[in-house]
């Protein structure tokens, strides 16, 4: 074990990655010999070279395009998208074309492409540099969707993701890139996609998030603790396909459930969420599930603070859905 | 900034010496069956269409100089990223005709399960990629694959088709520059057929020129007359081989002219006159490369006939041998999601089983 | 009164909001001499001449990117994208730019535009000729979202639309282009964004949708009434800003509820009426709130039946909220 | 495919009389002074953020010969769709100083409620439309613009800033292919300051200009010296007198350098040399100008750094005026997201009155 950041966390996993499996391929903008924005690859230009670690020139779709093509050609590339707010001029490329190349084709061509991209907010972004899209590709039939909250399942996911026939979109919580620390397991290590994580155990509420709001989550459940109240807090790792056992089987025994994220409301994955609680867990519901979100709002410059859920939203959740 | 067009069967019935790919007698005759062979899968198909035993088609007639000239340049290990209306150039690249018929009937004989439109192939052995319906979005992916390739030091080249209203897309332009920063192993082919569905060329660039954009990426650019199928062979060939040599990416124009709709869902009578039509029938790519190897002396009425109707008999077995299969089988819809099937899918699954008695 | 198609009554709109607003401009590929491949702008270029009605280049980043500065600078642009499935090149103008403007600077500038763009299936068209998008821009903050069902609505909608300060996404059910036919008011005539239409009352169970679908729940409403169930249909009519109160109206009454789409089901705005649903009337609520979907996967061709939720389907569902 | 580079302030000190826009002293003063007061901004706002006082920002050190001289080419009706590196050009344009500080502490003095991060400006009234992040989304908004004007029968030109970076997106293609088509009066002025953050020009395109990439569109190029303020002004102005003249568009490419960081988060260290930074650094814009205004008698020290204190006066009364005023309203969160405030975000701002106890 080793103590790492997640931002060292997910270059651990590139740089092993790389070494194991001469297919693996990184591009993206400033990914080269800036090392990344936020330095995820830091150091793999000069070790693998330009011709595996590609500057790209600044074209969203150009990356995940050239990704897609990558793949279909046998290559493991993993794009990185400078922001998940920059996503989007590459959404016709992810939506019409790496969502449905192996189902059109009846399996006959694949694109297992990973494009990492730093989402949230937490570092005065504002609008284009804060934004937690996973929604819009959680709605998208064919991809996977993950985003770690810390250093180890930064790791292993990412490790994973990198492995599977799939792809995967996969969100890094920026806010967490240096903030977060912690024991990562040296070397090879994977964690399974579409397995959630219990973060800790409860029996009067079920705490259901993702990301960088599992830190929140756990504020609010100690403080909720000190109040009497159990939370059962998951973490879900990966978002879709979701590990609805592990949601139903915590929230058939709490009987409530509080679903937290950053993104906006309104057709958020809590959404989502709250569906499927309540299509598979109806009759154990002791109180609506209450969305704790961002607001529908574009992502604010000023107000960050007051946007992004703290742990005082969501204990009000708690308390109201143990009071209903 | 006008590029030349090359033109290599002259209108004086000679051939430029320069483009011509000296074929022998018995290639000259193949390509041009290959051609009158596409012109026949056409008007199957939209006979097909018409009487409601396939739901739609995308014919290529006027365009078949294009894509048999260009088609008959690829190599084997050569990757082809097509567009809707290249199935002329998936045949000719061992695409069997067998699977594009049964794709167009969408049943259980189709390799791809019944997915997508006609028209929206592909096949993995032949390196014939996926089509599909988003104008130019192959652009880029060919891009990737060739980068691939040449990461490997493998020699391949990596043909893209599009046509001339994709030269709008931003797509477009992503591609030709990410292929001219990457110097990779690339042929973009513009069929430039005059019209995206209604829209005149002329309304699609100020430019005079797709192949003139080349320079603005740092790659080659050449012109040619699509309809005449030695020159475009030649070009296509020549641009096939800079890339496998190494040598960088070329954009092609081939200036040739859709003859029918733009699909069977079109009404070209709307946007273009008869007179235009007509102008452009006199240019017929089957006609001028049947005029040619007559003149040659090395195709006479008979062997014409002989080639369509040689062509519409292979085309016939085709369809009988796979129009009357089975459906495709309704659970088949949640299949190769993924690649393996998440709970929900199996939920969905179950919900098929129940539903559709299966 | 005038009988007419659904998209007699979009091109009557059109044409009339024209006629009264020197401001208003149309958009698109093939609108022009070609009146639109599904003729919804017939006549319009030989009527008011192709600097009004224009044929664009083939770039929908363009289209959407064009009418944004046309509509700061003060007209009124109408852009259509030639199927929902081709939306995805317009996503970043549309996302990052056209929902946000206002709120960016803070109503100086504004974007008034209306895309209309035929969605949905029934016409054989696979993967992309038949997608239903409307969650990616309900889930998007600053972006109004509308579809009609009825020739009538789909000229008043799309008339408040047009004038409507803010921008909004027309989808309009392909499948209903010439196969609904009703009764339209003649003239100035305009149906208010935010309102939904009982379609039938009914007291067992609420049956919540949208476009294409209100014509399968009408069948299935019909098929439940033959066996005693009074269903209680609604046509949103606008998807988003919802009308709330007549949702939960409603379930309130009824304390059931089966909502409808032909979207895909996983973050669809099926999710969100669930989620909205058990939020306000959870104590009404007699059994989960059932959702009737589209299949996760991309649209296909050969199973288009299949995919595209029937009667039988909702009559399925309202059966088992009932007997919950 | 080259295309000349402009220059006007000679290296032998004399001016090209081609060039030369032939200013009174008065001017030629003046457009110094506003260059020395891009400087002096950039150096006050960059303290600013090192100290904690605003949160971030984006400089132009080394562009002011690009950003004054074009700039300074505007006419009071002519509309500015400008980057987040165009605070130059907006002063300019008649934005307010006041309002561009108030912007970067993103407080009720902010009129645009602290909504964006520093460097996202806008001011209705001055047609300075506001900054996105996104590269080059300003790029097709600006044809629109210009497409509104021109059907109105309105004279006015359209300038829209970016960067070489943003010349290999796909709106940039959309953008420039639509201005062709459509014969709008669009300026396009790329800043070509030789980097995308890290990414070097020459990784951006391998065409060797952006310039020439005009020929692809059917509109006009010019490359420009963008550190010879005169120069850059005389082709600013060209172009927007044929755009408004109703002759079609034209792309600039002014070639200059980012002597300073990207953003205030970059170290411009990591990937380019201390030599390369030198060199340019003698190509200083505002030294060159002012190397010739001494040379023409015009500038002596003392005014030059009279200049530069009146500059730094200005901005610090500037900065006093609005750097206490009160951070925005909570309740303004919800705001502006729609005309009028829907139910939803009613509500939302319920929760925001009890939690914030506002
Ligand atoms: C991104 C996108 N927008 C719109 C369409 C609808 N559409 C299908 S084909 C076509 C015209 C394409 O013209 P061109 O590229 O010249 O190819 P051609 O059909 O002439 O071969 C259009 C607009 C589409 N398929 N994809
Ligand atoms: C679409 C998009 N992708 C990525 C980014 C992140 N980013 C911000 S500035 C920048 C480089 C822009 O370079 P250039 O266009 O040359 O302008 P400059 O900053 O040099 O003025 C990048 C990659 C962005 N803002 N938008
Ligand atoms: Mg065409
Ligand atoms: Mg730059």
């Amino acid at each position: 074990m080793a103590t790492m950041t997640l931002v060292q966390a997910i270059h651990d996993a590139l740089a092993l990655e790389m070494e194991r499996d001469p297919r693996v391929v990184l591009l993206g903008e400033d990914i080269g010999r800036n090392g990344g924005v936020f330095r995820a690859t830091e150091g793999l230009w000069e070790r693998f070279g330009p011709e595996r670690v590609i500057d790209t020139p600044l074209a969203e779709a150009g990356i995940v395009g050239m990704a897609i093509g990558m793949s279909l050609n046998g290559l493991r590339p993993v794009a990185e998208i400078q922001f998940a707010d920059f996503i989007f001029p590459a959404f016709e490329q992810i939506v019409s074309e790496l969502a449905k190349f192996r189902y059109r084709s009846a399996g006959q061509f694949i694109a297992p492409v990973v494009i990492r991209t730093p989402s949230g907010g937490g570092i005065k972004g504002g609008h284009y540099h804060s934004q937690s899209p996973e929604a819009y590709f959680i709605h998208t039939a064919g991809l996977k969707v993950a985003m770690p909250s810390t250093p180890a399942d930064a790791k292993g996911l990412l490790a994973a993701a990198m492995r599977d026939p799939d792809p995967v979109i996969f969100f890094e919580p920026k806010a967490l890139y240096r903030t977060a620390k912690g024991e990562v397991p040296e070397g090879d290590f994977t964690v399974p996609l579409g397995k959630a994580r219990t973060v800790r155990a409860g029996e009067d509420v079920s705490l259901i998030t993702y990301g960088a709001t599992v830190h929140v989550a756990e504020e609010a459940a100690a403080l909720a603790q000190e109040e009497g109240i159990g939370v059962d807090l998951l973490d879900l790792r990966t978002l879709w396909p979701l590990d609805i056992e592990a949601v139903v089987r915590s929230v058939e025994r709490t009987g409530r459930a509080v679903v937290l994220h950053e993104a906006p409301r309104t057709c958020g994955f809590g959404a989502e969420l709250v569906a499927l609680i309540q299509e598979k867990a109806f009759l154990h519901l002791k109180a609506p599930v209450a969305r704790v979100t961002g607001f529908d709002t574009p992502f604010p410059y000023a107000l960050e603070k007051l946007y992004i859920p703290d742990a005082r939203r969501v204990l009000d959740a708690i308390r109201a859905a143990v009071s209903f | 900034m006008e590029l030349p067009l090359l033109v290599a069967l002259r209108d004086d019935g000679s051939v430029d010496p320069d483009l011509d790919p000296k074929f022998d007698a018995e290639t000259l005759r193949l390509l041009f069956r290959k051609m009158v062979f596409l012109r026949a899968l056409d008007e199957k198909a939209l006979h097909l269409q018409r009487s409601g035993r396939i739901g739609f088609y995308i014919g290529a007639a006027g365009q078949e100089a294009a894509e048999s000239g260009s088609g008959f340049a690829l190599q084997p290990g050569d990757w082809l990223f097509p567009s809707y209306r290249d199935q002329g150039v998936a045949l000719l690249h061992g695409y069997p005709l067998s699977a594009l018929v049964a794709q167009l009937f969408g049943n259980s004989a189709d390799a791809t399960k019944g997915r997508q439109m006609p028209n929206h192939w592909c096949d993995r052995s032949a390196r014939v990629v996926s089509v599909s319906s988003p104008v130019a979005t192959q652009l880029p992916q060919s891009v990737g694959a060739a980068y691939a390739a040449k990461l490997r030091g493998e020699k391949n080249a990596f043909i893209a088709y599009f046509g001339d209203g994709g030269s709008s897309t931003g797509e477009f332009h992503v591609a030709m520059n990410f292929a001219g920063v990457f110097s990779t192993p690339n042929v973009f082919f513009c069929s430039n057929n005059q019209y995206a569905i209604s829209v005149p060329v002329s309304k699609q660039t100020a430019s005079g020129s797709i192949a003139a954009k080349a320079a603005a990426y740092g790659i080659q650019g050449v012109r040619v007359d699509g309809n005449d199928v030695l020159a475009v062979y030649r070009v296509t060939r020549d641009a096939l081989e800079r890339a496998r040599a190494g040598c960088g990416s070329t954009l092609v124009e081939a200036i040739t002219y859709r003859m029918g709709a733009h699909s069977t869902s079109d009404d070209p009578a709307r946007y273009r006159s008869g007179e235009e039509v007509e102008a452009w029938r006199r240019k017929d790519p089957i006609a001028r490369f049947a005029g040619h190897l007559r003149r040659l002396g090395l195709l006479d009425e008979a062997a014409e006939e002989a080639a369509a109707v040689e062509a519409r008999e292979e085309i016939r077995r085709a369809v009988a041998a796979c129009e009357s299969a089975p459906p495709v089988p309704p659970e088949s819809l949640v299949e190769d999601v993924y690649a393996e099937m998440p709970w929900h899918l199996s939920e969905q699954r179950e919900w098929i089983r129940k539903t559709a008695g299966s």
